[in-house]
């Protein structure tokens, strides 16, 4: 099979900060996560811990994300995506849960730069608080990135993640851009 | 009722304008009317004056809890048409259309009624589907539209840019004799011609209370006291919701709150009204000059005559995307109104579980346009019993899912 | 006239020099002043025309309150009407225009209305241009259009080549107004370490203070503010932002803040104005107070301004009002005026005071220093009418008699402060009038209220009344605590500095000067100078019975200029209530609607414009179609292929040409578009037997099945076939604009009614693309490419198969939309262009030919498929179509089962689907009906019936179409009418079977 | 411009993050149903003048439905509490009773 083709071929923009987008294996999880099964399982798979509630564990290139209180989205390399799911559907198929291989339908932007500026550039798209108070390291936040639905995950402090729909990766690759212009620092963050 | 007239303005000139009388008279209640209308609304006053107009119902009080025409009447964008899909609908809002035609002259008052024209934009094909449909139906409606090219649409409207680039222009389903009024006008002027009919309006007396006989409307509790009617017509666009529960009844309404904005003035650009759906944004330029626009309605029930700023953003981007020239313009207000939406978007004008206790209500987004067809329609039912304007917009449509759904063609109403 | 002094002038750099033009005339300034300033300066007192009268205008104030100074600001495509010269900041080689004037400014033929004002009174309009009935629209309304409007439009194809955006931002207290007042509440806020942002309209700080003068601390305004300031740059927690407006205030402590970045510098990079989007927990608005002017006869002329901006003029931008400057007043401060004017080595002739006995230790100063004042007195009328020549004055008590004629070049009047409340009263605050300051004030206990019912906004200094600089700082310096405290800050418990300024004796209100006023003159003395709305207009439209402040504002257009009647309101108001002869408080104000100042439209739309104005979906074939030639058509935010047109072709040509390869040998569809949610769990089926109106419990794995789904209402919402792919996992297709409102549609349910049902959805549409391969010869290419039993035994009509195709990881479902054989390959998202190029060049050998979304419809609508949002508008039920066999009698329930049930939806009288073909092979208009003899009770002509889809059938050769008829399916044969698009002629054609093409099914089951 | 704490997920959410869905607490009315209960089920709503138990949904978040009870008069909140319930839980009934005096008027404009 080949190498799978990503929405805009690995765009980069340099500006206030630099977007760029990379390949990620994605895996999305819908279950009860306090079930200890399901707890075993996705800690297993990636060696990551538990997430608490609007927070994101990492190991090595692997990370679980809280999405939903019954939902869960595994990081992973890129070609692991499939095998991942069908692993995972395995081990849980004793549970009610539901596995899906989601690499394909997302993409991912890499965000990095001053960490002031990085927060300032996805706040002229989001009503999130992305002060240093209300969004610390390991955060992950679902909302509203101009007129799409994104996921922020701040992973350290000048580097995040953006998630958002395949289809509107060139929206949301142009939106980071633009708002990431040279000349429109707000220097308040 | 002194007539208005140049010669009469001439003549108040030259004594400085003393000799102008009150336009409506100050009333006090009465003990007992036939007929209590409340709300003094475009549409209140509109039912009081055809009452009188059409059946010699004079004995009448239009019951205002604020000021006249104080609610939407003053706070909508003014678009006047008739180019609905359904039967029903159109049948009322071209009623409403020719009476506006000659408005000024029925009410000795002038409502600037000004047919410039009404343009609504098809930027998709399920939109120039839906307008070609309403086309045909307005033809056999006897409601003059015609489905025009992008290129006739550019000749009417200059500063519109055709090519998008999101959603080109496509046509236009185009009404020549819609238009605009003066919104305040239309209120004062049906206010001055019922005052001179005898009528009472009474402004700042709010209904507190409904009297009943079992199933009979026997008067209302007012801030001014009791006052005792033969029958009653609740015309509160806004508040309908509450004055049915004052009568023991519930409605198929949700009140929410609707937006409107207006730019500053500037020298004439746009001769009509334009409408672009598939965006969300219509606009046209007033008298004075402003760019008037209608925003989007809020989706959670809302009595604060404040609406979300959200739905200004996104109808002003969708007029800057449509008419870029506009960037540069700046916007001097904008505000709320607060709407009744029914359960299928259509107005209500309807006999109630109460014997003698009428109600019009639930215009949604749409109501100015309608109101004088709405009060002719209305007066009808209230004196007869029934009216061929208004019997299919009854409340027990809703029981038997005989809807009158005009969101069925592209076209929302506004 | 008018002109920079010698010496002063804090604000401006008087060691550079900078030019501009006016009306095209070169004219110099310096950097810090204002547009006005530099007018003024330049000796410049007639800047603009009146709305109504177009009567010649001159700067009358300094700040965000100027009615008259507006001009068009710059060319091309930055060219800016109604831009206020006080609020624009001077930079070289600014384009300045007058407005409302033609010819030219100094010669306008509109002022011909000046002379015929006495005709044109308040709602004129109303009275006159009633007939004849034609003239309104074709003669009256055109020349007041052309007359009325103020500055001049945009041109027609005008670009805005600048950048606009927004920012939110969440503070946890906001200081709206960068005076002393909010210097200090920002510094007792912050001194709690709590979060706080504090905004100025301006580009400097200290508000009036450095120009009222006075001691904080023992030390100069100036030098109090310098020093605040820094105390507030050391505070992490503090940002302190210039240029930044409190436009609007919303609920739940939402405030618009509108930050013009590039107005004053034009060639700075970045955007030109932001929109800022700040969620407070306490907002205190310092926002000051505006002067109010006084009604006299000729108020409005060139010359006569506001005495706190004559000092504004002489103390910040060095410049005099003019040489001899009369004062009139109501009250202490403008004496501050008179002092400031004689400072700097003019001449006061008078200050007229209308109190009899005068004021207090200013009125003291003034004297000392020589100046005469004149108590009880005040202006009968102004002389000269461009340029002013004197003014006559007369006892406030009387009528007007002229007494004296002073000369003079100016006029400062003052009627008192009104204190901006508009953010206060934004979001539904309350006010109180305050009758020693005759003004209405923030009632403390009817504030406004955030998400949690308690108060979130609290009124500092000036803008909640306070008079004297101690009590505005002490007023501060609690706001600034109070929001602290509200939100679980300990503030310091340092106390407010110690302010000393002159006593000031009490002022007396002055509606009408003099206060008996005839006629003759109340018709000169404004109220709204850029509105032209005059003291004789609210008496008139009080006697006319328009008793609401709000039927006078709009019966006179009453403070509904640019401006917003900043100072304009209170004096109508109070005019008003004299004419009633109510007291103020019960004749009310008139709402506060945002924006405080006019909000560029660029600023709203922020970075939403061109390629940003909406998100485009795109598939993951969408560079495919575009390199070949796809003409594209919008599906909600997708781009999907309308058809290719090839060179010399027509969109029917292409059309028909996609039609003819499809059918003939093998078409290819980007179907990627098409929802697919996945819903498992052991109450799937069960939820898909609610869901779909027929049984999709029973469906066998490995199969599929086509459903439909209803709204509760009973109509048909969508449709789409539906794959089990195990015992407890379904797969549902959804229409293209399905996908996401299904999805939502799904949750919903699961959510919110059926919870304790175990079911999980996932929306997958976006990782998978779907290729549709169409056509007699679909079977062979997906042979040829291997690697899936294909054959018509292992993969049966409406069944699937998964594996690998081509080295790919699909899903074939052996689905039709057209009739034809055809698979649908599902294959995750990023390897689709792969799959798709290897099967373009695979199906060379059959001229594989991609088709469009018009030959889908078409080849759809030649085998009677219907199509939701064609056959169905949201007043559709299953039943219309004749899809009873897809509605399932065994199940008690689904959603829209009881809707159905309903008298009209049981009708027999309802119109049903058919097939319409013309007589004359013809294609019916689309959306056309079908007539019957009469009318109805409104005179509209009876129908019988429509047309759903319309089109030629490149297949058939002639028109076909669906339409809904009465009684349809009772009436195969028989001929409807249908009129054409002109509503006139008629075109005749029969109700036929549906399904045109192959109904026998022989092509698809092969 | 509403913020509405999501209680399935916890953040505080800007209005444009949700979806209202009208009157929450409307138990769904099936074939069995009169035609009266039917359109009151369907159709009938309360649409007060004061406190309002509605549906929103977290939509651009964690997805889920929630329900908050509001003032539709000044937009107070009483709080917001899972869906997954038919009546409003106690503690936001007593929230309303010791916040609530009388029915608040808003600005007449």
């Amino acid at each position: 099979m080949s190498d799978p083709v990503l929405p805009l071929g690995g765009a980069r923009f340099d500006g206030l900060i630099a977007v760029e987008e990379v390949p990620q294996g994605m895996v999305a999880l819908r279950g009860s996560l306090d079930a200890e099964a399901v707890k075993a399982a996705v800690t297993e798979l990636t060696g990551a811990a538990m997430p608490d509630p609007l927070r994101a564990t990492r190991q090595g290139d692997h990370a679980l994300l809280w999405m939903a209180p019954d939902e869960l989205l595994i990081l992973l390399p890129r070609a692991d995506g499939p095998q991942a799911a069908r692993d995972l559907a395995d081990t849980l198929s004793g549970e009610h849960a539901l596995v899906t291989d989601v690499s394909d339908a997302r993409a991912v932007f890499a965000l990095s730069g001053d960490d002031g500026r990085l927060r300032e550039t996805l706040a002229k798209l989001t009503s999130a608080d992305l002060s240093p108070g209300a969004f610390a390291p390991g955060t992950v936040r679902r909302t509203r990135l101009a007129q799409i639905p994104a996921a922020l995950w701040l992973t350290e402090p000048g580097v995040a993640r953006v998630l958002c729909f395949r289809s509107v990766a060139r929206y949301a690759f142009d939106l980071l851009s633009e708002a990431g212009r040279e000349g429109s620092a707000v220097e308040v963050l | 009722m002194k007539r208005y007239s140049a010669f009469a303005v001439a003549r108040e000139a030259l004594t400085g304008h003393r000799g102008w009388e009150r336009a409506w008279r100050r009333a006090q209640p009465k003990a007992r009317y036939d007929v209590i209308i409340v709300g003094a609304g475009g549409h209140g006053l509109a039912t009081a004056y055809y009452l009188g107009k059409r059946f010699g119902i004079t004995n009448v009080a239009v019951l205002e809890k604020g000021w006249l025409g104080g609610g939407n009447t003053g706070r909508n964008t003014t678009i006047i048409r008739s180019n609905y899909l359904q039967d029903p609908s159109a049948a009322i809002y071209e009623k409403s259309r020719a009476l506006y035609e000659t408005l000024s002259q029925d009410l000795n008052y002038n409502v600037m009624f000004s047919p410039r024209g009404v343009m609504m934009l098809a930027q998709t094909e399920h939109e120039v589907r839906g307008y070609r449909r309403t086309a045909h139906a307005n033809a056999l409606q006897g409601v003059e539209t015609r489905f025009i090219t992008p290129a006739e649409v550019k000749k009417i409207v200059p500063i519109i840019r055709l090519e998008g680039p999101r959603y080109p222009v496509l046509g236009a389903l185009w009404q020549a004799r819609g238009g605009t009024a003066r919104h305040d006008a239309v209120a004062w002027g049906y206010a001055r011609a019922c005052s001179a009919m005898g009528m009472d309006i009474i402004q700042q007396c709010e209904v507190t209370g409904i009297r009943r006989d079992g199933d009979r409307v026997t008067g209302v509790d007012t801030t001014k006291g009791a006052i005792a009617c033969d029958k009653l017509g609740l015309v509160v666009a806004g508040h309908s919701g509450v004055l049915a529960q004052m009568a023991g009844f519930r409605l198929p309404i949700e009140s929410v709150a609707l937006q409107a904005l207006v730019s500053e003035p500037i020298k004439p650009i746009m001769d009509c009204v334009v409408m672009a759906n598939t965006v969300h944004g219509y606009m046209s330029q007033s008298d004075k000059g402003e760019m008037v626009i209608g925003g989007g309605a809020d989706g959670y029930n809302n009595y604060t005559q404040r609406g979300s700023f959200h739905h200004v953003e996104e109808t002003v981007r969708a007029l800057i995307e449509t008419f870029p020239m506009l960037s540069r313009l700046k916007m001097l207000r904008w505000w709320g109104g607060i709407v009744d939406m029914t359960g299928d978007r259509s107005p209500i004008l309807s006999k109630t579980p109460l014997q003698n206790c009428f109600v019009n209500c639930g215009w949604g987004t749409g109501g100015f346009k309608a109101i004088p067809g709405s009060g002719w329609g209305f007066a009808e039912l209230m004196a007869k019993g029934h009216a061929p304007l208004t019997d299919s917009f009854s409340l027990d449509r809703f029981r038997e899912g005989r809807f009158i759904d005009e969101s069925v063609a592209a076209g929302v109403a506004h | 006239m008018s002109t920079r002094l010698a010496t002063g002038g804090r604000l401006i750099d008087r060691s550079r020099q900078v030019s501009f033009t006016f009306d095209g005339t070169t004219l110099r300034g310096h950097p810090g002043d204002t547009l006005a300033s530099a007018l003024l300066a330049s000796g410049r007192t007639l800047v603009g025309r009146s709305f109504k009268y177009h009567r010649p205008r001159g700067v009358i104030a300094s700040g965000a309150e100027e009615p008259n100074a507006l001009v068009g600001l710059g060319q091309g495509d930055r060219f800016e009407p109604n831009a206020r010269a006080t609020t624009t900041e001077l930079f070289d080689g600014l384009q300045a225009a007058s407005q409302n004037c033609w010819p030219s400014l100094d010669y306008d033929v509109g002022a011909v209305n000046a002379a015929l004002s006495r005709f044109l009174p308040a709602g004129f309009y109303y009275k006159m241009f009633i007939h004849p009935r034609a003239f309104w629209k074709h003669v009256y309304e055109p020349f007041i259009r052309h007359s009325a409007g103020l500055g001049r439009a945009p041109a027609v194809e005008a670009r805005d080549p600048d950048r606009y955006e927004h920012f939110h931002h969440h503070t946890d207290v906001l200081v709206v107004g960068g005076g002393v007042a909010g210097l200090q509440a920002a510094k007792t806020a912050g001194e709690s370490g709590l979060r706080v942002l504090l905004v100025e309209q301006t580009g400097h700080w200290g508000g009036r203070a450095p120009v009222d003068g006075g001691t904080i601390d023992g030390k100069t305004p100036e030098d109090w503010i310098g020093d605040t300031l820094q105390a507030l740059d050391n505070m992490p927690n503090v940002t302190l932002r210039l240029r930044l407006q409190g436009a609007g205030l919303y609920d739940h402590g939402y405030v618009l803040g509108y930050e013009r970045l590039a107005d004053h510098a034009p060639d700075a990079p970045g955007p030109r104005h932001r929109l800022w989007r700040i969620r407070a927990g306490r907002i205190v608005t310092a926002t000051g107070a505006i002067e109010r002017p006084l009604p006299f006869a000729g108020n409005d002329r060139p010359g006569v301004m506001l005495a706190s901006a004559v000092r504004d003029y002489i103390v910040n931008w060095g410049v005099s009002a003019g040489d001899r400057l009369v004062v009139v007043t109501n009250n202490d401060d403008a004496y501050r005026t008179a002092l400031a004017h004689h400072r700097a080595g003019l001449t006061v002739p008078a200050v007229l005071d209308a109190r009899p006995e005068g004021g207090g230790a200013l009125m003291a100063e003034a004297q000392a220093a020589g100046i005469r004042v004149l108590t009880g007195r005040g202006i009968a009328q102004v002389n000269g009418t461009r340029a002013l020549t004197g003014v006559e004055i007369c006892a406030q008590a009387g009528e007007g008699t002229p007494l004296e004629t002073i000369a003079c070049d100016a006029v400062a009047m003052s009627g008192g402060w009104s204190p901006v409340v508009h953010l206060w009263s934004h979001c539904g605050g309350k006010l109180v009038w305050d009758e020693a300051a005759a003004a209405f004030r923030p009632d403390p206990d009817r504030a406004p209220i955030g998400q949690d019912g308690a108060s979130n906004v609290i009124a500092a200094g000036a803008a909640n009344g306070q008079g004297d600089l101690s009590s505005i700082l002490k007023d501060a310096e609690k706001a600034g605590k109070t929001a602290a405290r509200d939100l679980g800050g300990t503030p310091s418990d340092a106390s407010a500095p110690d302010a000393e300024q002159p006593a000031e004796a009490p002022l007396a209100p002055v509606w009408m000067m003099p206060q008996g006023a005839p006629h003759a003159l109340r018709a000169k003395a404004f109220l709204d100078f850029q509105n032209d709305v005059k003291v004789s207009d609210v008496h008139l439209a009080a006697q006319e019975g328009f008793e609401s402040v709000e039927h006078t504002k709009r019966y006179t257009t009453l403070g509904m200029a640019t401006d917003q009647g900043k100072m304009s309101n209170i004096n109508g108001l109070a005019v008003l209530s004299r004419a009633l002869n109510a007291p103020i408080p019960q004749v009310g104000t008139t709402t506060f609607r945002p924006p405080y100042t006019p909000v560029s439209m660029g600023a709203i739309a922020g970075e939403a414009r061109g390629p940003l104005f909406q998100p485009i979906r795109r598939t993951p074939l969408h560079d495919w179609h575009e390199t070949h030639g796809a003409k594209w058509e919008p599906v909600g935010q997708w781009r999907r292929p309308y058809c290719y047109p090839r060179a010399g072709e027509d969109k029917h040509a292409a059309v028909a040409r996609e039609i003819d390869a499809t059918r003939g040998s093998l078409g290819l569809l980007d179907a990627s578009t098409l929802g697919k949610i996945v819903v498992k769990g052991p109450d799937a089926g069960r939820f898909l037997d609610m869901l779909y109106t027929n049984m999709m419990s029973t469906l066998k794995p490995g199969r599929c099945r086509y459903g439909l789904m209803c709204s509760e209402n009973g109509f048909l919402i969508d449709d789409g076939v539906v794959a089990r792919l195990d015992d407890d996992t379904f797969l549902c297709h959804t229409t293209t604009g399905g996908a996401d409102r299904i999805h939502a549609h799904m949750e919903d349910w699961l959510q919110t009614e059926w919870w304790d049902w175990k079911v999980y959805t996932a929306n997958l549409t976006e990782q998978f693309a779907q290729i549709a391969v169409v056509g007699p010869n679909a079977r062979k290419l997906l042979e040829k490419l291997g690697g899936i039993d294909v054959s018509a035994e292992t993969l049966p009509f409406m069944a699937f198969a998964e594996g690998q195709l081509a080295g790919h990881p699909v899903r074939v479902f052996r689905i039709s939309f057209s009739g034809e054989l055809s698979y649908e390959i599902a294959v995750p998202a990023g390897q689709a262009r792969a799959l798709w190029d290897r099967i373009v060049d695979a199906g060379a050998e059959w001229q594989i030919t991609p088709y469009g979304t018009e030959a889908l419809h078409v080849m759809r609508a030649e085998k009677g498929f219907i199509m939701i949002g064609d056959e169905t508008d949201g007043t559709v039920i299953p039943q219309d179509l004749g899809l009873d066999w897809a509605i399932s009698k065994k199940k008690d329930d689904y959603l829209g089962k009881r809707a159905q049930a309903r008298s009209h939806m049981t009708d027999p009288d309802r119109w049903k689907l058919v097939g319409l073909k013309t007589l004359d092979g013809s294609v019916l208009p689309d959306g056309a009906y079908a007539v019957t003899e009469g009318t109805n009770v409104n005179g509209q002509r009876n129908t019988e019936g429509r047309v759903t889809s319309s089109y030629h059938s490149p297949t058939l050769g002639h028109g076909i179409a669906m339409g809904l008829a009465h009684r349809g399916p009772e009436r195969m044969g028989e001929v409807l009418t249908f009129m054409r698009d002109d509503g006139k002629t008629a075109i005749e054609a029969r109700i036929v079977d549906p399904v045109f093409f192959d109904p026998e099914g022989a092509k698809q089951n092969v | 411009m509403l913020i509405l704490t999501c209680p399935c997920c916890g953040v505080a959410a800007d209005e444009i993050e949700l979806a209202p869905g009208g009157q929450a607490h409307i138990a769904r009315r099936g074939p069995d149903s009169t035609d009266a209960a039917f359109e009151e089920y369907l159709f009938l709503r309360d649409n007060p003048r004061g406190v309002h138990f509605e549906r929103w949904r977290h939509a651009m978040g964690c997805g889920k439905w929630f329900h908050a009870a509001r003032c539709t008069a000044t937009n107070e909140v009483f709080g917001t509490y899972p869906a997954q319930t038919t009546e409003p839980p106690q503690e936001i009934r007593d929230r309303i009773a010791e916040r609530r005096t009388d029915q608040p008027k808003d600005s007449r404009a």
